[in-house]
């Protein structure tokens, strides 16, 4: 018996030699040309590093947890306040992104540039222009926190507005309910899950990202690490780590607990 | 914490538009939102009458970014390649390594509940380390240059591709796999056959926004010496010289740009 | 009363959704639509309350030609009219009771509707509505723990607390398994005796339209072919319809008692 | 500047001090409370501190009046200076002297000796913005051998660390040749590395740089600028604030100083200011 | 032969699933099980390939007791026993082809597998079976582009793909409608007859039940009811079976031809 061989057009096997050679070029462009220091990286020397360094990370130096905590939970507070600003702020312009709700295309363009716009732009410098505005606190964190997470949370949100059952809209202004009403009664019922998970995994990612912002004076345990790194106080820094990898799995666990309650 | 959702049982009619219960609910939720936004905008001196005043000094910074300085262009090229190439390693081999620890880590393929949560929390507690401190942890150890970068990168972008691409797995159709189990599949076959095929647009997805991430995340690399694009615009901010900042910013933007292009042509056909 | 005068609908893709329709519905009939796939039943349907928008002729609701309708008095018109849909289109997160009181939107105001500010007759409207459908002890729960059926009663009483006089189901039991279609059209059809209101459903199986129906009009390509008391309906009928004989899985029930 | 949070700039309700540890410092505190509650103590306004670990915003900051004092390093007081318009009124004291110097920094075994001996080599720097890092000896490498472009012309390969540890550990290791660092920078090193003081040896410093500043925004009230000056100076006859300097920013003492102090690192960095773009690689 | 003694089986919430179960079921027979929704139908099903296991008795599968099997045993059983469920369980994303050579799993090495080396043999068998279930014009089209009753079709060729010596199937025709319903059961009855192959389908609908089966199994609660030949079953059957009159819903077909 034979069996019929697949189909497939010349202008497929053409593109898929075309994206397997793409691949390949690709590489090999990035291996010869990225300039590791294999001698270096492979010598005696990293394992005296190894030696060095890990040992003393892993005695943390508990002498410094009240300090630790202290700017901890100093970044704890600015991610919290920075996320909430940011996850309201960002529905406007995720409504204005998302196609189904925004026909003019030049409006949509004009919303998702906004978001790709910001999230390009880097949370140091966001936190240096927000330190001048503002002075050298942790507002200034919250402030390059919110504006950074727009980015990302707009457009998650607008993939989620995006996804959203178009026939219970329809049904809605079947029943000569206005355009708010709708909004009310048949969107937002079906994004908030989504809304509130997102800002929760994305408050998680902020308390990661505040913790660079004290670099600049933008508040938080940034300064703490800049500072211990130039000290070379490895037990300090183990410490520091210690602080933020139990603190945050913690938050995960309970932002996990809180997310599947309500989705 | 608020107890949230409970089974809805037929509770009897009260009367009202909203159920006692999810009155008493939202209310609660809401409380606990409010009540901590105020406690944390205290504590973090957050003002809006400080960020009114301070918003003329916005925009003058912001101003002084334009116009950018194109001549700046040339000179931002070496590092940028260097940028991307360390991305694509890290990606690449983050999205390897990746494989075998998400099935790990997912509920419906690694039945074996100890070896589940050992993998989630040793996830977990990856996921939380500072991109920053990864790399001061690995200049360290392995010298300055891109291999550290690199080597952040990899375990920075590993720890977030697991997390995403294991709830992936989490969510897919279960019945296929009991399919294959039934008619005497091996695990390993199960795999194969069930999970990765549902698995794989996202996968790659889900790659390259990684890729994206990474190419973001080496901006802060440079500042403690792990290579890439971030040692220009630490260098130029330290100048103060935003024009050349804006020009870093653009050519970064449009590099993200392109990957989202890529990445959007690739979902079309993968899906 | 509903009268389509010459009505054509053409889509923007050059598709003839309706041509030439004439028909003049009075209140209180049980009208079921059938027609393959593609005839212009959903078109017919979904025109009357102007979810679709005829481009030629004047489609007169009580009196009143729709066609140019916009903002308010469209709003008005929808209020007036009831519709049903395949997928019971619910808001599946939101309560049974929220999704139902939903059909009081055009009766509310905005800021009132926002808030959940209702009046005890409304909630109570809505409320009764449930219990006319059967299915009030599910009144806090949320719709997507509901089976199909249940969903489509809910949208039923979504529209009953409407309190339309017109309700329009686009086939309404598409998605449901046989007894449970036959127990949406029960309902259907006792509240089409006890309130009155004018009814058209469109239908895919002809055993249920020539059941339920009082009129049955029928649709090829954008015109109506046949038009006429259920009663008067033969396999024949269907023929012409359809344009080709009857088979077995026109009907909801396929082959049966065999054995 | 207009309106600001602390009301009217001249006199602000409360005094914002911004401190950037000194690059140039072997140890780098992470508070400047002690500081703070002394002067305000001594001035009667409030006086909050603030650490930053990166001058820029801190510049900005004095720029818009949200910080009135800062402790900035040399180089980021002229950028100031010529920005903001921002004013010195005091410099430290270290090892009782008011400046510093860079130093070369070269294996004891590379039988390098003198600075012409560097002509080739690989450079290893903390990062170009370092006064003593990168500024003072490429323009002493700069004159002493006529060249534009020390990375380019000079050296055969440079390396930007990201700090002066970092910098010593990368000649220590042998990935470069010499390293530019404060003067002496190997004492941060010797806990993780015992023998450092042996293995590298300075051969050669730069001229004085002038330590880093007090300075205040152009703004503030001169009365009020002049009581913050004798406020700080009268620490120098406080044996408790002179520990605390001490323990915490290694300042043996605070002096006056004047804007011309700084004139040596502003014409350093005129010097620099077309070629600064050169990438550190 | 499948011979359960005294099955009985309680899910780990303490739900009896099956309670005391005797049966003896021949080479070649077409046995329907039918019961109310949770009487345990599908548990009796899905515990002879081992998806769930008993927890008392015996269950002799060829002569073995399968209740203890694990690991290699046990796939070894279930590559003989196949399996087709109501939603297909196809991989959605693989092509036709794919989902049905996956029948072959259990006889092939998993590195084979996982390189798709598969015999020549294997794969005109998977092709062949697609022919027998006439879906092979689609061998290469992915699964999610085709109708629910063309996917069951391709899981039908799964199963006979992998050339099992026992059929199950749980509710294989609940979500289809009635005419792709008939067509199902007949390639099922069609296979029973050509290879001999022993059949157990589970059915909600008593009509299609009395068509096809030679053999009923009433179940209620856990236990078996009934046991008999189809020829020999009448409405009263199905009244103990379901413990109330039988309604017209019990039916696939509803009430039909009224008009
Ligand atoms: N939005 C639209 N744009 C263009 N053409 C459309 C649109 N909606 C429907 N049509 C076309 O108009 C014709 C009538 O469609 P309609 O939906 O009214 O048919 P129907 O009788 O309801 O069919 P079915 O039984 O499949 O629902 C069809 O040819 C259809 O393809
Ligand atoms: N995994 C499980 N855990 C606990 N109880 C279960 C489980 N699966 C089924 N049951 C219970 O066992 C009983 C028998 O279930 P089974 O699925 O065999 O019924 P069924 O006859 O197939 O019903 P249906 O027609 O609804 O599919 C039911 O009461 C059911 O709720
Ligand atoms: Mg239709
Ligand atoms: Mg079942």
């Amino acid at each position: 018996m034979t069996i019929p061989k697949p189909k497939r057009s010349w202008r497929q096997i053409v593109i898929r030699w075309v994206i397997a050679i793409a691949v390949v070029a690709l590489y090999v462009w990035v291996f010869t040309g990225i300039d590791v220091k294999w001698e270096r990286v492979l010598s005696e020397r990293t394992i005296n590093n190894l030696d060095r360094v890990i040992p003393q990370m892993l005695s943390p130096d508990f002498s410094a947890f009240g300090k630790v905590m202290e700017k901890m939970m100093e970044t704890l507070f600015i991610a919290y306040t920075g996320t909430l600003m940011a996850s309201i702020l960002a529905v406007p312009i995720a409504f204005l992104a998302a196609s189904n709700m925004v026909k003019n295309r030049w409006l949509r363009n004009l919303g998702s540039g906004i978001l790709s716009g910001i999230r390009t732009f880097p949370e140091l410098l966001l936190a240096l222009i927000f330190v001048a505005a503002v002075g050298p606190n942790p507002f200034a964190g919250v402030l390059a926190i919110a504006i950074n997470s727009i980015g990302m949370l707009g457009k998650l949100y607008a993939e989620a507005i995006e996804a959203i059952e178009m026939n219970v809209v329809e049904a809605m202004s079947a029943n000569g309910a206005n355009k708010i009403q709708t909004l009310f009664y048949g969107i937002i019922p079906q994004i908030i899950p989504q809304f509130l998970s997102y800002a929760i995994y994305r408050f998680e990612i902020d308390v990661r990202a505040s913790t660079i912002l004290g670099i600049i004076g933008a508040g938080g345990i940034g300064t703490l690490i800049t500072i211990a790194v130039a000290n070379r106080n490895w037990s300090e820094i183990g410490m520091i780590l210690l602080v933020i990898v139990v603190v945050v799995v913690l938050i995960d666990y309970l932002s996990a607990f809180i997310r599947k309650r309500i989705v | 914490m608020p107890k949230i959702a409970s089974v809805p049982s037929s509770e009897s009619f009260s009367g009202n538009v909203i159920s006692g219960r999810e009155k008493k609910r939202i209310t609660l939720i809401f409380a606990v939102v409010v009540g901590l936004y105020i406690w944390s905008s205290m504590e973090t001196e957050s003002t809006i009458t400080d960020l009114i005043e301070g918003l003329p000094h916005v925009f003058n910074m912001v101003g002084q970014l334009f116009p950018p300085n194109w001549d700046y262009v040339s000179q931002v090229w070496p590092k940028l390649v260097e940028t991307i190439q360390m991305a694509v390693i890290a990606t690449t081999i983050a999205a390897i390594l990746c494989i075998p620890v998400s099935l790990l880590a997912a509920r419906n393929v690694t039945t074996i509940p100890w070896l589940y949560h050992t993998a989630k929390l040793f996830l977990n507690a990856l996921r939380t380390i500072p991109d920053i401190i990864l790399a001061v942890v690995f200049v360290g150890i392995f010298g300055i240059g891109v291999f550290s970068g690199i080597l952040a990168l990899i375990i920075f972008s590993f720890g977030i591709l697991t997390k995403l691409i294991s709830e992936t797995i989490e969510s897919i159709d279960p019945q296929p796999l009991e399919a294959i189990r039934a008619s005497g599949g091996n695990a390993i076959q199960t795999i194969v056959y069930a999970v990765i095929p549902q698995v794989l647009p996202q996968f790659c997805s889900l790659s390259l926004y990684v890729f994206e991430i990474n190419i973001r995340a080496s901006v802060v690399l440079g500042f403690v010496g792990a290579g890439g694009i971030g040692l220009l615009l630490q260098q130029q901010i330290g100048f103060l010289r935003y024009p050349n900042v804006m020009t870093l910013i653009i050519v970064i933007f449009f590099v993200v740009l392109a990957i989202e292009y890529i990445s959007g042509k690739i979902r079309e056909r993968l899906v | 009363m509903i009268q389509f005068q010459d009505v054509s609908l053409v889509y923007p893709n050059g598709t003839q959704g309706l041509k030439n329709v004439n028909l003049k519905i009075e209140e209180g009939e049980f009208i079921v639509v059938v027609g393959l796939s593609g005839a212009g039943k959903s078109t017919l349907i979904r025109s009357i309350n102007r979810l679709v928008t005829p481009t030629d002729g004047q489609l007169l609701v009580d009196g009143e030609n729709i066609i140019p309708f916009k903002g308010k008095q469209l709003r008005q018109l929808r209020t007036k009219v009831g519709i049903i849909f395949q997928n019971y289109n619910l808001v599946k997160r939101s309560t049974v009771m929220k999704n139902v009181i939903s059909g009081r939107l055009g009766h509310t105001g905005t800021l009132r509707s926002v808030f959940h500010l209702y009046s005890k007759e409304d909630v109570t409207l809505a409320y009764e509505s449930l219990k006319r459908v059967n299915i009030e002890e599910k009144v806090y729960q949320r719709a997507d723990q509901l089976s199909g059926g249940q969903q489509q009663r809910v949208s039923i009483a979504r529209v009953l607390t409407q309190q339309p006089s017109i309700i329009l189901a686009d086939e309404p039991v598409a998605s449901l398994d046989p007894p449970t279609s036959h127990q949406v059209m029960s309902y259907l059809k006792k509240i089409n005796r006890e309130d009155k209101i004018t009814t058209l459903v469109n239908l895919h199986y002809i055993d249920m339209a020539m059941e339920y129906a009082d009129r049955i009009i029928g649709m090829r390509a954008g015109e109506v072919v046949y038009d006429g008391p259920a009663s008067q309906v033969t396999e024949k009928t269907f023929e012409e319809i359809y344009g080709r004989p009857i088979r077995d899985e026109d009907k909801r029930g396929g082959e049966v008692q065999h054995a | 500047a207009c309106g600001q949070a602390g009301g009217d700039p001249a006199n602000p309700d409360k005094l914002v001090m911004g401190f950037v540890p000194s690059q140039d410092s072997d140890k780098i505190a992470d508070t400047v409370k002690p500081l703070a509650d002394k002067l305000s103590e001594e001035l009667g306004v409030e006086v909050e501190g603030r650490v930053m670990t990166n001058y820029s915003a801190l510049i900005e900051a004095m720029g818009s009046n949200q910080v009135h004092i800062g402790f900035i390093p040399a180089f980021g007081y002229v950028l100031a200076n010529d920005k903001h318009g921002v004013e010195v009124i005091l410099k430290s004291e270290r090892h009782g002297e008011d400046t510093y110097r860079a130093q070369y920094v070269v294996r004891a075994d590379s039988g390098i000796k003198s600075l012409k001996d560097l002509k080739g080599k690989t450079w290893a720097f903390a990062d170009t913005n370092s006064t003593s890092g990168y500024l003072f000896p490429a323009s002493q490498l700069m004159d002493e051998f006529k060249v534009k472009d020390v990375q380019a012309e000079f050296f055969g390969e440079a390396v930007q660390a990201g700090g002066h540890d970092n910098a010593l550990i990368t000649v220590y290791e042998g990935d470069a040749d010499v390293a530019t660092t404060f003067e002496d920078a190997r004492d941060t090193l010797e806990q993780d590395y015992p023998d450092v003081k042996k293995k590298l040896k300075v051969i050669d410093y730069t001229d004085p740089i002038p330590n880093d500043t007090i300075s205040v925004t152009k703004d503030l009230d001169k009365e009020l600028v002049e009581k913050i000056r004798q406020a700080f100076l009268g620490f120098n006859d406080d044996k408790e604030m002179v520990n605390i300097m001490n323990e915490v920013y290694n300042w043996d003492a605070i002096r006056e100083a004047k804007d011309e102090d700084y004139t040596i690192v502003r014409d350093t960095y005129k010097k620099f200011e077309d070629s600064i773009d050169i990438d550190g690689n």
